[in-house]
């Protein structure tokens, strides 16, 4: 079997690609995946605790983060779909009326 | 694979919705609501949705005061720990409850002037509510985070509700990317909390936990400590997002500025007080004062760790809140950066919740809190109903230009500002010089009595930065009184529902600044009877 | 009653402004002459109930204890109480309050004809605040009442102010609420001390002030240095003391007449009441401490508010400065830490009320008729305005302390008392000052001269009308006051005699402190054989 | 002794989630991007197989790979969304935060390399769908309700959001433009209620579809004159 640290660095890992994505991304939909990337790596991280511990909560957690993520996309979508009507563009630096 | 193991697995499942008595009925209210308006006429429509609402709101505050007046009886926990009844909780469920109700009397001549689906709008401002009672009823973590997700997600939709304006769409969108940011944070924190509190038994390795009693019980015996620090670390970042503290609150003016006013009132006001309420659930109850451990013990190392930490960030949070409110020319910014100002204030008697051991004291300190953020919800919802009627349709009017000379030609409006300009300023007399008293009243006592430098020094840096506001909020009351107009204006009629908004806020203002005295005491005594609760 | 009254008498003008209020909301076709009607009412009502303190017996006997006190507790949880009395040196300051309110109001019957409803709830509310200051015997009372008094005179200025109203009401607003809020720091840091040491955290001043000279409670000297700093740091801004003082001259040039009225008559009393009331009995070490720098700066100031009044081209700027002059002599009198000084100093209070009062509401009444205040616009007004030439020259004498009218027994009264401190260089001090009264004299006479005197050099002051019934009506009273403070003070020094005794008792003696009566027989009874 | 089996699965799953984790945020077209993500998804999945949670890893491929990255691959097939382009660093106050940041997890990652823990018991039967049911309706019951909430709403929201902009009257337009114009400044709050200044259904109806129609055709028209030159 393999180390409990192997699964936690490499989560690590995962979630600082996913962060640096968000900050360097600049379309909407990018940005919302690297999210889910950021939101995956938590899940790896639960279920080596999990499987680790032979808890099955870490586990459970990460059946409702999964739901969490599920809704997230959903809404997220839809404000894309919604701001992409408005400006046909998803740059979020192009024709922002607010400063990012 | 076997049944029997399921069966052994299977807990009795310990079910009590008398504890969850408020969330379950802002929940139903927030179906009943959806139900309506797919089968009400659209004249009626508003009042219909509206008044559901409050009424679901006005239930809920029934159950949450008979949940204080101990109808639940003597339990404290429900659902395997997930749910707590503590006072915590119930003081800020009444705050969460009027803000709510306060912003559905300001939504209801919005909806109608903007054309939006109304049953929509009410629905999710009552699923945001729930959300927002769970983050302060949770037990364990995993409330917590999906309390903060109901209400996020919710906030989402709500700040970009006015589809067919790009600036409500980018200032949704920008939320979204920023909060789930955040959510992604405060979650890697839970995770690693939950294996850094992992305790090595005699029977083996005994998995970590995400209850947050059962944290503080185990911190000086988990096997990684440096899991915990790192935790700890990630939920203050994430947590620090959502109640927009320097040097997360890049989000707050553009989100503010560009959501539908009364959003905006609902976002300054509620999620800020409900992510003070999971805050200070999570770190004064999960990474307590460590009364008996040594200062090498890992309960004290985290407890100063985060502690330390906070106290840098209410510095500046308060000071970079004040500084760049001078600057502004739109006044919903200006009120974005005075919210992260006032965050910053209350952030100060949540240093002095976290800086005491006793139990007293510190309970004392968290009432503070609450009664500075009911305060704050108060003047800050009064406020934005005044901004929403003078910005009128589409949210344009909302430069500081706009308010020249109106104030006697709109003289309730501008007087009404005025009272709540005043209050965020901290004039005696008002909520606000009220809130920032027992705040900085409790933070001082921890001082002197502990000798603590470190509160004392944010207490000055908070008078000082009071001393800056100033000018800010004045300069808005110079515009409406003292500039001449030079555009044409007419008075905008104001509505029922705002009047009555109107007038509950100006009375809630002056009767928390001169009598205050009931109100702290009722919030004392319950979180006092909360801390012998759960010993 | 007697414990009600004086919370009455903050409560019946601020009535009166929700009366205004509601008949605002209430008659949709109101008359703006309502308003006013109503709002004298309320001030005439309040002064005649504000007269039956003289009937409590404030200063017959030798303690200077508070009468008319109320002390209920206000909020439980952090200890503050809701403690109002009125001793001798309160009495006359409430009561100068009262009477000028109504006057102030008169004074304005015409000039405001735009939104009156908010002029006059704006006047009734900040009367309020003032008796709310003068009475408060608990210091965060105080602090509030303090505060509040800023908001509807910010408002005074700046809304009904002259060309340059915002900066000078934005100027105002924040020099004093800065300043206060150095105060209330200082406030909280009592309660703490107080809490630490006693037991219990308490912002009563009466507590505080037994506690103290007991010696129950003693405050270290780096603390009590600090803390004298920060409560006289506020009361300085609001006197205004010499540094200080450059919010002054715009907010009274600015103001509208009842504004500059109250704002000279008592809202600058508050700065030197502050003092006397807490810098000097909660802090008596370090007001000695301070004692030479302060009577420094109230030496400048009186200097240099008489040479720049000399300048102004405008009258209502010369008035002003000649406030800092004369707020100089009340910080004189105040730090000679003798009975003679601070009886006079208190007497000096009352006397620049009545006298700034009248000057600023013949100033207004002036500009009512010219649209202009500056000198060089008048000259020759005696001959088609003989009533109000009479009226300013009587009110300018008294200003500059001519015998037998008030501001002679204050400022003689101060003089003596510096005179006999006994501190280093006193008579430097003193004859400094006295130079002050000679320069009162020339800018006064000056302007006198210059726009009264002479031939009538314009030809729209040929024909100004004389002063009307009303303007007598309104100025007959303080010029009355001036008489009869000027020809027999002994009543109004007798009444304060015991309070002020108390005080000076306990800032002149000792650290330590003793019993205020063991103090009485090292001064002589000076006061009275004047 | 760690077995070499498990060691190279873990090497080897591992590395296609890095290596696609990178190439997402190297792509710069959103669908690559997706794509990439995708491969992160089932890489993560096939892990979890190595951790012994069969169930968590099939959801991991039904509602990831399966559910949200077709509704992500669908809305980008749908908006057309453009390539990205490379401009200055955008969001720069938060260099100083994410070097703070990626500080913090790079020692993170040092610090797992270097405390290697001990070895994982023998292959447990929690991550079983039975033991996961059970939890689900035991101990998280009520987090597993709340969820139902979660879904519900963004259900709503999402419609909300995205319902096309046809149903709302064309009458609270005209009022927000003529709001933007400036004087003479209507107040729509007293025009909203005349009664009888409200159009009627079909009048409402048919003026916004002809101004849908007629902005569809400007919209072709003018984007196909863009992509010409």
């Amino acid at each position: 079997m393999i180390p409990l640290s192997w699964y936690l660095a490499l989560s690590a890992v995962l979630f600082t690609i996913g962060a640096a994505g968000v900050i360097i991304k600049r379309n909407a939909i990018s940005m919302f995946m690297c999210i889910e990337l950021m939101l995956n790596a938590v899940n790896l991280t639960f279920v080596a605790f999990s499987s680790h511990f032979n808890d099955v909560t870490g586990q459970l957690f990460v059946f409702i983060v999964m739901a969490v993520a599920a809704s997230e996309a959903a809404v997220g979508l839809g404000i894309i779909i919604a701001i992409f009507r408005n400006r046909e563009s998803l740059d979020v630096d192009e024709a922002s009326i607010l400063k990012l | 694979m076997n049944l029997s193991l399921a069966f052994q697995l299977m807990a009795q499942p310990d079910v009590n919705f008398a504890l969850i008595l408020p969330e379950v009925i802002v929940s139903i209210a927030g179906v009943l609501v959806m139900m309506v308006d797919a089968f009400s006429r659209r004249a009626d429509q508003r009042w219909a949705t509206g008044g559901l609402s409050l009424a679901g709101l006005l239930g809920a505050a029934g159950a949450c005061l008979w949940l204080w007046s101990g109808g639940a009886g003597e339990r404290v926990t429900a659902f395997n720990g997930m749910v707590v009844l503590d006072r915590l909780r119930l003081s800020f469920t009444l705050v969460f409850i009027i803000v709510s109700a306060l912003t559905v009397l300001i939504s209801m001549i919005w909806v109608e002037r903007e054309r939006l689906p109304a049953g929509e709008f009410h629905s999710l401002l009552l699923f945001a509510t729930a959300g927002m009672m769970l983050m302060a009823s949770g037990g364990d973590l995993v409330i917590v985070f999906l309390g903060l997700e109901v209400l996020s997600i919710a906030t989402y939709v709500m700040a970009g509700f006015r589809r067919t304006d790009t600036r409500s769409n980018e200032s949704s969108l920008k939320y979204f990317i920023l909060g789930s940011f955040s959510s992604a944070f405060l979650l890697y924190g839970i995770a690693l909390v939950y294996g850094g509190t992992a305790v090595n038994t005699p029977g083996g390795i005994s998995a970590g936990t995400t209850n947050i009693s059962e944290i503080a019980a185990r911190l000086d015996d988990g096997m990684y400590p440096p899991l915990i620090f790192a935790g700890a670390a990630m939920m203050l970042v994430g947590f620090g997002f959502k109640i927009a503290t320097a040097p997360f609150h890049v989000w707050t003016p553009d989100v503010y500025e560009g959501a539908p006013t009364p959003v905006t009132a609902f976002m300054a006001a509620g999620p800020k007080a409900a992510g003070f309420a999971a805050f200070m659930r999570v770190f004064l109850f999960a990474f307590p004062f460590a009364v008996a451990a040594t200062g090498t013990a890992t309960s004290a190392q985290v407890h100063a760790a985060w502690l330390g930490a906070l106290s840098v960030i209410a510095i500046l949070t308060m000071t970079v809140g004040n500084v760049v409110a001078l600057v502004q020319r739109n006044v919903k910014r200006m009120l974005a950066y005075s919210s992260i100002a006032h965050a910053g204030y209350a952030l100060v008697g949540f240093v002095a919740a976290g800086a005491t051991g006793d139990a007293t004291q510190q309970s004392d300190a968290v009432a503070a809190v609450v009664f500075y953020l009911l305060a704050y919800a108060l003047m800050n919802l009064g406020a934005f109903a005044v901004v929403t009627m003078i910005a009128r349709g589409g949210d344009r009017r909302t430069e500081i230009e706009d308010y020249y000379g109106i104030g006697f030609r709109a003289p309730v409006l501008s007087f009404a500002l005025s009272i709540f300009l005043l209050s965020l300023l901290g004039v005696p007399l008002t909520a606000g010089f009220m809130g920032k008293v027992v705040v900085f009243r409790e933070a001082l006592s921890q001082g002197f009595a502990s000798g603590n430098q470190l509160l004392v020094a944010l207490v000055v840096i908070g008078v000082l930065n009071t001393a800056v506001s100033v000018y800010y909020y004045l300069g808005l009351i110079v515009a409406m009184f003292f500039r001449e107009r030079t555009t044409e204006w007419s008075a905008p009629r104001v509505p029922a529902s705002i009047s009555v908004t109107l007038a509950l806020t100006v009375l809630g203002v002056f009767y928390l600044g001169i009598f205050p005295g009931r109100v702290i005491d009722a919030f004392r005594s319950v979180q006092t009877t909360a801390v012998t609760r759960l010993k | 009653m007697q414990q009600y009254l004086l919370t009455i008498l903050i409560l019946l003008p601020v009535a009166g402004a929700i009366a205004l209020a509601a008949h605002g909301l209430v008659a949709p076709y109101r008359r703006e002459s309502h308003y006013r009607w109503i709002a004298l009412g309320f001030t005439i009502a309040t002064f005649a109930l504000s007269l039956l303190l003289l009937s409590g017996g404030i200063g017959e006997d030798a303690t200077g204890a508070f009468k008319f006190v109320q002390n209920v507790p206000w909020i439980g949880a952090i200890g503050a109480g809701y403690h109002v009395g009125v001793d001798g040196i309160s009495l006359w300051l409430v009561l100068l309050t009262t009477l000028l309110m109504p006057i102030a109001i008169l004074s304005s019957w015409n000039a405001v004809e735009k939104r009156s409803l908010a002029y006059y709830a704006s006047l009734l509310i900040l009367e309020g605040a003032m008796i709310g200051v003068f009475v408060a015997l608990d210091l965060l009372v105080f602090y509030l009442f303090f505060e509040a008094s800023l908001v509807p005179m910010f408002f005074l200025i700046g809304v009904w102010g002259g060309q340059n109203r915002v900066y000078a009401a934005v100027k105002f607003f924040i020099y004093t609420a800065v300043g206060s809020l150095l105060m209330l720091a200082g406030i909280i840091a009592l309660y703490f001390i107080h809490a630490q040491q006693v037991g219990f955290g308490t912002f009563d001043y009466v507590t505080l002030f037994e506690a103290l000279r007991e010696g129950r409670m003693t405050i270290g000297a780096r603390p009590e240095f600090w803390l004298f700093l920060a409560f006289a740091i506020a009361f300085a801004i609001k006197v205004p003391l010499f540094p200080f003082h450059t919010w002054l001259p715009d907010a009274h040039t600015e103001a509208p007449t009842a504004g500059s009225v109250i704002l000279a008559g008592v809202l600058l009393k508050m700065g030197t009441y502050g003092l006397l009331r807490f810098n000097f009995a909660l802090f008596p070490g370090m007001s000695r401490y301070f004692a030479p720098l302060m009577i420094t700066l109230a030496v400048i100031g009186i200097i240099y508010g008489a040479l720049v009044a000399m300048v102004q081209p405008d009258v209502k700027r010369l008035v002003a400065y000649s406030s800092v002059s004369h707020m100089g002599f009340v910080m004189l009198g105040l730090f000679s830490f003798t009975e003679q000084g601070m009886q006079g100093a208190l007497y000096q209070m009352l006397n620049h009320g009545v006298s700034t009062g009248a000057l600023f509401l013949l100033v207004g009444m002036i500009y009512e008729r010219r649209h202009t205040r500056m000198i060089a616009d008048f000259g020759g007004l005696a001959k088609p305005m003989p009533l109000f030439a009479t009226f300013i020259v009587f009110a300018s004498l008294s200003s500059v302390g001519l015998p037998l009218l008030n501001g002679f027994v204050g400022e003689f009264l101060i003089m003596l008392g510096m005179w006999n401190s006994g501190f280093d260089y006193a008579w430097i001090a003193t004859m400094l000052a006295a130079t002050g009264v000679i320069w009162a004299a020339v800018y006064m006479l000056w302007m006198l001269q210059r726009v009264l005197f002479g031939r009538v050099t314009n030809a729209h002051n040929a024909r100004l009308p004389d002063l009307n019934a009303r303007e007598i009506g309104l100025l007959a009273p303080l010029l009355a006051l001036m008489l009869l403070m000027g020809a027999y003070p002994q009543p109004f020094l007798n009444r304060s005699r015991g309070s002020v005794e108390q005080v000076r008792v306990r800032v002149a003696a000792p650290h330590t402190g003793g019993t205020f009566t063991a103090g009485v027989d090292k001064s002589s009874n000076v006061t009275g054989d004047r | 002794m760690l077995e070499l089996t498990s060691v190279f699965l873990f090497m080897l799953f591992g590395g296609m989630a890095v290596g696609c984790a990178l190439s997402m945020i190297v792509q710069r077209n959103p669908l690559y991007s997706a794509i990439s993500l995708v491969g992160v998804f089932v890489s993560l999945a096939c892990l979890y197989v190595t951790l012994a949670a069969p169930f968590i890893a099939a959801v991991q491929v039904i509602v990831y790979a399966g559910a949200i990255m077709v509704l992500v691959v669908f809305v980008i097939m749908l908006l057309n969304v453009e390539t990205e382009v490379r401009r200055p660093l955008r969001l720069r106050y938060l260099i100083p935060v994410a070097a703070g940041l990626s500080f913090v997890l790079i020692a993170q990652v040092f610090f797992m390399l270097f405390f290697v823990g001990p070895v994982s018991s023998a292959p447990s039967n929690v991550g079983l769908t039975a033991s996961i049911g059970a939890g689900l309706f035991t101990e998280y019951i009520l987090p597993f309700e709340i969820t139902s909430v979660l879904i519900l709403m963004a259900i709503v929201g999402a419609m909300t959001l995205a319902r096309r902009a046809a149903d709302i009257p064309l009458a609270a337009r005209s009022a927000d433009s003529s709001g933007a114009a400036g004087s003479p400044f209507t107040d729509p709050i007293n025009d909203s209620r005349i009664s009888g200044s409200r159009p009627g259904l079909t009048e409402i109806v048919g003026r916004e579809m002809a101004a849908r129609a007629i902005e569809r055709l400007e919209s072709r028209t003018g984007r196909g004159q863009g992509e010409e030159t």
